[in-house]
């Protein structure tokens, strides 16, 4: 590779050694002697007391994975390597909603170095999606947002995938997109994906009669919450690779936090029996919710099965931005009816959520939203009104509490609201109205191990809160 | 990343040639921190990479009779290393500090960040308020300008083709000055500067402001010196109003840009209270010196 | 000015998928020598699922965590499970390799009842034996138990069982029904400073107080918690993934997508209620989500506390602050 | 072209492109794969490894640039007779959780250390503002730091140890 180097007078290799702050090196002579992979691990293993203890249940035990984190030693699938490994990239959407007219791929494949490309037509069932499958593994008709995928190219390195990638030309209609969750639940929105409307999950949860309390208690009280679009930000972003053997069964590595589920998923989408594949968790670098679904595994089984070799993709940052799952933002109004004594007595909530393009883990988040809605509070009237629509936007799928951190801001924002109007300590009403043992959930549940007013005592000890007070 | 070529040479002059045969498709590699992020995103034509980082010439920081010498690539953690800056330029290992973190710091350049020539780059501020001035190097030879003048637009800096950012001085009477840095941006840790500004000013026996110096960042095209405002404080006794009124002059001269990170009415907030508090800090210091 | 301010939240969370089935399947295998191996299809994503899992066998076997191998996330060779998701991997998985346990350690008492010459049901395994219950004199080791077992009788002790959390399904037109079958409940407080001129808010401290059944790892569950609150911190100030008019997102990059750094973190002081589940194993329910979850409304009562604002739309950046004193005082 | 460095107290070269990163150059041509890609961009610090003494994001470094320099990665830190204190005190306080910013994380502390094991928390803090985590909430990283940093100041500890 030398030969690329530009030759310069004077400056040959010493020139790219030169560097005012080096330190001379002495030991150039050595590197004739082939030394192994400059790494020493201790031959002493850890013997920590917190594992050693036959009463295990309540132990500090160290992890088993603690110290090889901290060696470096643990394997991430973008740390495994096979021989004869190629590299795939996908090519996402230009728009964020428009038809596809056309894909043309032979620019990329003619390039030096690329193996194969794939497109969506070419996967046997270009669907998935844990609740609803309506999103497709790479877009072969529409695209509905920004990240959805369009083509693969596998290549001998990342550098040629990438270059390839950009010989890849994609021809589109451009549609009127929708980026409003408001909009979009309005009746005459056009429908992102057909049907008769952009409301593609919802969830109704009803329990005394609201209406007549809100007309007998002391105060109502009514605002609106909204919150945004986050993402989970896992340290290692989303990696896989595919083998497909000669026996026609593929094997796969993957950062997916749900090995059982991810088979059935990649056994539709290639449509081959589930005992043809085989698929490997590793240790997962953060998952936080957004590595539980498939993403580009079929992408590339089909890219191992057309090339023979084993196929690793890693998402690059933006990736991972663009194209995982992120948190669904809520639009949540609260009416909530209370006496003079601070005792809750109805609330009724509607919800809005941006679901993004597909469906993805909506089902779960509008659910848990809706349940945990009114808050752990013994409220005997109780409507709540949940709605996910399309958007085109990123998808939003499973985050770290499914809709309670959303609606916990809401009801628990409402709930200092509500003290301060009655002039009572945010302690205290929380106190008055919080769950015990046997409380009544919003669904009728009877409930049990209930610590909450344990939780808000001690929390409020530790803090020093009823010494902190103005 | 794309492929392109890679050289070191080890002279200025040698730099220059590289540069001037090779025209756009060459670019100088200085830490790296912004360049080789640009290359990662987009390559456009660049086909040679020429590292000046470790040229003797524009490295190393030097006092002289005259003032101090401070090589184009010398690294941030060399400048808050420097007991020179220590003691006499303390606001500027202040703004050093605020830039990136400790990996950056340890590999971005004094001159990168000049170069680059960001709006918000956290260096330029606390080094404009010295009256520092640039030394260029090019087949022409060296000329020298004010730091000011070398920030000519977004990205765009006064270096001519074959030019290079060869050091920056600052003048012997800047030394101890008493002067401060402050940065606000959207978290602590790595931050890019929503606003940043520097202030450097002495007081005379009576308390009256003397030489009063402002530089504001992230409110304009280019890092800014807020001369009118400098104007309006040289002579005033520090009050409350004088401060206030310094900080709208100061907000009139900036020219804040609505985008995603904050509206251009939120950053004349910032720039109105900053000035307040880094005119404030540095008279602070006077007081103590 | 700096003022100061304080708010606090609690919040409930469920434990496993919302009514539908989500089962875990999970095999314990006694060796000879005592020690114990763990087959199960969940996946290790941070969390310390297969240390606490470790815990567990350990714990219905008498023996020690180290004496115990978890093999995860493998579908040729470990169990179905519905994976690291829904906060269900202490519970749901947790009472599966429990079940497992309890098989196994049922077969190695069928072999020592007649050694000890005890009924099955007099018997417990601790401190790595095989033990009549009150006279701990009369053991055996379990490593001579799993031997005789294995080599003698020839039935191994191997155990393998399954557990699913039982729900009623929601009726359709009121939501009514049971669609959990545990909570989890906490309380965070948090101490903030809010700079009236700029809209800055920093979080100083934040007090956390959760329940999560059983602590089967206190340390594991601590971790947990500090990570959620870093989590919600974001959330509550930092974090949005922001669009271009074209659908385009304009920061998808840890540039310009603010999430916490370690200069962002307040100082954290975290706690457990004591409680104890009868339904999950040794009393334990989980950990996982629920920790981020009051966080933004707990800054957010800081906030309102500090400078009289109720900030109904997330994140809480400084601008939006400013722009809310603003409002505040144009509206007195 | 062909680099030539010391890593880890071994001399190596490898050939390589020029527009190789010192974290690819690490990763896949001398196969130490401690360091870890997060971003390449230097905005998570993932990749951080120590060279002549001075932490660097090697995503931002060429490994060009690191030619005939002395590189420590994670892989240096331990050694047959044990792990080096920071690791073991991360290991002892559960301090990595999914474990990916791990490596980067030590070596910044590493890094700190060696030039102020006596650092204060807000110091400690200052240093690790490169190095993102999204699991732990950075506590337990603290406090292993701080203890690390108690074992690194004592009287006992080997000063001349530079791995």
């Amino acid at each position: 590779m030398n030969t690329r180097m530009k030759n310069l007078n004077k400056a040959d290799k010493t020139a790219i050694t030169a560097k005012e702050t080096s330190t001379p090196i002495d030991k150039k002579d050595s590197h004739k002697v082939p030394t192994d992979n400059p790494v020493t691990y201790p031959r002493e293993f850890p013997q920590h007391e917190s594992r050693m203890n036959t009463q295990a249940v309540g132990q500090r035990a160290t992890r088993p994975d603690g110290r090889l984190h901290g060696l470096g030693q643990t394997q991430y699938i973008d740390d495994i390597k096979f021989p004869h490994m190629i590299h795939a990239k996908i090519l996402r959407s230009e728009y964020a909603y428009a038809k596809i007219i056309s894909i043309d791929t032979s620019a990329a494949e003619a390039m030096p170095g690329v193996f194969a490309t794939l497109t969506g037509k070419e996967i046997p069932t270009n669907s998935f999606g844990p609740t609803l499958q309506d999103q497709p593994v790479l877009a072969d008709t529409i695209v509905r947002h920004r990240g959805d995928g369009v083509a693969a190219v596998a290549a001998v390195s990342e550098q040629v995938a990438e270059e390839a990638l950009s010989k890849i030309k994609v021809k589109y209609e451009p549609l009127e997109p929708l980026f409003d969750v408001v909009e979009s639940f309005g009746d005459d929105s056009p429908r992102i994906h057909g049907g008769d409307t952009n409301v593609y999950a919802s969830k109704v949860i009803k329990k005394g009669d609201v209406e007549k309390s809100f007309a007998e208690c002391d105060h109502v009280f009514e605002e609106r919450f909204t919150t945004q679009m986050v993402e989970h930000v896992p340290l290692e972003p989303h990696a896989s690779i595919a083998s497909w053997d000669g026996n026609g069964r593929v094997s796969i590595w993957s950062s997916l936090g749900r090995i059982t589920l991810g088979r059935q998923d990649i056994a539709r989408t290639l449509d081959i029996p589930q005992s043809k594949i085989r698929l490997v968790g590793t240790i997962v670098g953060g998952n936080f919710g957004g590595k539980n679904e498939i993403t580009n595994e079929p992408i590339l089984a089909l890219l191992s099965r057309k090339t023979g070799r084993p196929v690793k993709a890693v998402y690059t940052r933006g990736d991972e931005f663009v194209s995982s799952t992120i948190r669904h933002p809520f639009v949540m109004d609260y009416k909530t009816g209370v006496m003079n004594d601070g005792t809750l007595v109805a609330r009724k909530i509607h919800i809005l959520l941006d679901g993004g393009a597909y469906c993805s883990w909506t089902g779960t988040t509008i659910g848990k939203g809706s349940i945990l809605s009114p808050g752990p509070y013994n409220i005997p009237n109780i409507y709540v009104e949940a709605y996910a629509v399309y958007t085109n936007k990123t998808v939003t799928g499973a985050m770290r509490g499914f809709g309670a951190p959303q609606v916990c801001f809401a009801y628990e924002s409402q709930m200092d609201t509500i003290a301060e109007k009655l002039g009572m300590n945010p302690l205290e009403i929380r106190l008055k109205n919080a769950f015990s043992d046997g409380s009544s959930s919003p669904t009728s549940q009877r409930l049990q191990s209930v610590a909450l007013k344990e939780s808000l005592n001690q929390a409020s000890e530790r803090f020093g809160w009823q010494e902190s007070e103005a | 990343m794309r492929p392109f070529e890679y050289i070191a040479p080890s002279s200025a002059e040698e730099a220059v040639a590289l540069l001037v045969e090779n025209g756009e498709t060459a670019r100088l590699l200085a830490g790296g921190t912004d360049l080789v992020v640009d290359l990662k995103h987009n390559a456009g034509n660049t086909n040679l990479l020429i590292d000046v980082s470790g040229i003797p010439q524009f490295r190393g920081i030097e006092e002289t009779s005259k003032g101090v010498r401070l090589g184009s690539m010398t690294t941030f953690s060399e400048i808050m290393a420097s007991s020179l800056f220590q003691e006499k330029m303390p606001a500027v290992i202040d703004g050093a500090h605020t830039v990136g973190a400790v990996q950056t710091r340890n590999l971005g350049t004094i001159g990168g960040n000049f170069v680059t020539c960001v709006p918000s780059a956290d260096s330029a501020p606390s080094i404009m308020v010295l009256d520092a001035t640039v030394i260029v190097t090019g087949l022409a030879g060296s000329r020298e300008m004010p730091v000011a003048d070398f920030f000519v637009g977004p990205r765009k800096t006064a270096l001519k083709p074959g030019e290079l950012l060869e050091s920056i001085f600052i003048p012997k009477a800047s030394l101890g000055k008493p002067s401060a840095f402050l940065k606000h941006g959207l978290r602590k840790g790595q931050a890019l500067a929503l606003v940043n500004g520097a202030a450097a000013l002495w007081l005379d026996k009576d308390g009256k402001i003397l030489e009063p110096r402002l530089a504001l960042g992230a409110v304009a095209p280019v890092p800014l010196r807020a001369v009118k405002t400098e104007a309006f404080l040289a002579g005033k006794s520090v009050t409350d109003d004088v401060i206030n009124e310094a900080a709208e002059l100061a907000v009139s001269e900036s020219r804040p840009i609505d985008d995603f990170r904050a509206s251009a009415n939120y950053r004349r907030q910032i720039i109105k209270v900053f000035t307040q508090r880094v005119l404030k800090e540095s008279i602070r210091i006077a007081r103590e010196s | 000015m700096i003022k100061k301010g304080r708010g606090m939240a609690c919040m409930w969370y469920p434990i496993g998928f919302t009514v539908m089935a989500n089962p875990s399947a999970a095999t314990v295998k006694v060796n000879t020598d005592g020690t114990a191996t763990v087959l199960t299809g969940t996946v290790e994503t941070g969390q310390g699922a297969l240390t606490v899992l470790g815990q567990i066998v350990a714990e219905a076997l008498g023996i020690a965590t180290d004496d115990v191998h978890v093999v995860s996330a493998d579908t040729d060779t470990t169990p179905m499970d519905y994976g690291a998701i829904a906060s269900r991997t202490t519970y749901v998985t947790g009472n599966a390799v429990l079940s497992a346990a309890e098989k196994a350690r049922q077969i190695l008492f069928e072999g020592a009842g007649p050694l000890l010459g005890v009924p099955v049901d007099q018997l417990k395994a601790v401190d790595r034996k095989i033990e009549v219950l009150g006279f701990p004199s009369k053991s055996l080791g379990i490593d001579e138990v799993s031997q005789h077992c294995e080599a003698v009788i020839g039935t191994p002790s191997i155990g393998s069982a399954s557990y699913n959390p039982p729900t009623v399904e929601m009726d359709p037109e009121t939501g009514q029904g049971k669609p959990f079958n545990t909570y989890v409940y906490a309380t965070q407080i948090a101490d903030v400073e809010v700079d009236d001129e700029t809209g800055e808010v920093e979080v100083k401290r934040m007090v956390a107080v959760h329940d999560c059944g059983t602590p089967i790892n206190p340390m594991l569950v601590e971790g947990q918690i500090e990570g959620g609150i870093s989590m919600g911190v974001g959330f509550a100030l930092q974090e949005e993934i922001l669009f271009a008019d074209d659908g385009r997102q304009i920061n998808p990059n840890l540039t310009n997508y603010i999430m916490p750094t370690s200069l962002d973190m307040p100082e954290l002081e975290v706690g457990l209620v004591d409680n104890y589940d009868p339904t999950g194993p040794f009393g334990a329910k989980g950990a996982g989500e629920p920790t981020a979850v009051p966080t933004a409304a707990a800054i957010c009562n800081a906030i309102y506390d500090a400078v009289g604002v109720r900030i109904t739309t997330l994140p809480a950046t400084a601008e939006r602050v400013f722009g809310a004193l603003q409002e505040l005082k144009k509206a007195s | 072209m062909l680099v030539e460095l010391t890593v880890n107290g071994e001399w190596k070269s490898a050939d390589c492109p020029p527009e190789t990163t010192l974290l690819k150059f690490l990763r896949e041509h001398l196969m130490l794969t401690g360091a870890k890609l997060g971003c390449d961009v230097g905005d998570c610090g993932t990749c951080t490894v120590i060279v002549d003494g001075e932490s660097y994001n090697s995503c931002l470094m060429l490994a060009a640039r690191a030619a005939g320099r002395d590189v420590t990665t994670i892989e240096g830190l331990a050694d047959s007779q044990g792990v080096h204190p920071i690791q073991e005190a991360f290991e002892e306080l559960g301090s990595l959780q999914c474990g990916f910013c791990g490596p980067g994380m030590i070596m910044s502390a590493k890094n700190l250390l060696d030039k102020n094991p006596t650092a204060s928390r807000h110091e400690i803090k200052d240093a690790l503002s490169g190095n993102l985590c999204r699991c732990t909430g950075y506590t337990k990283i603290i406090e292993a730091i701080e203890g690390a940093g108690r074992v690194m100041s004592s009287d006992k500890y080997p000063q001349s140890n530079t791995f």
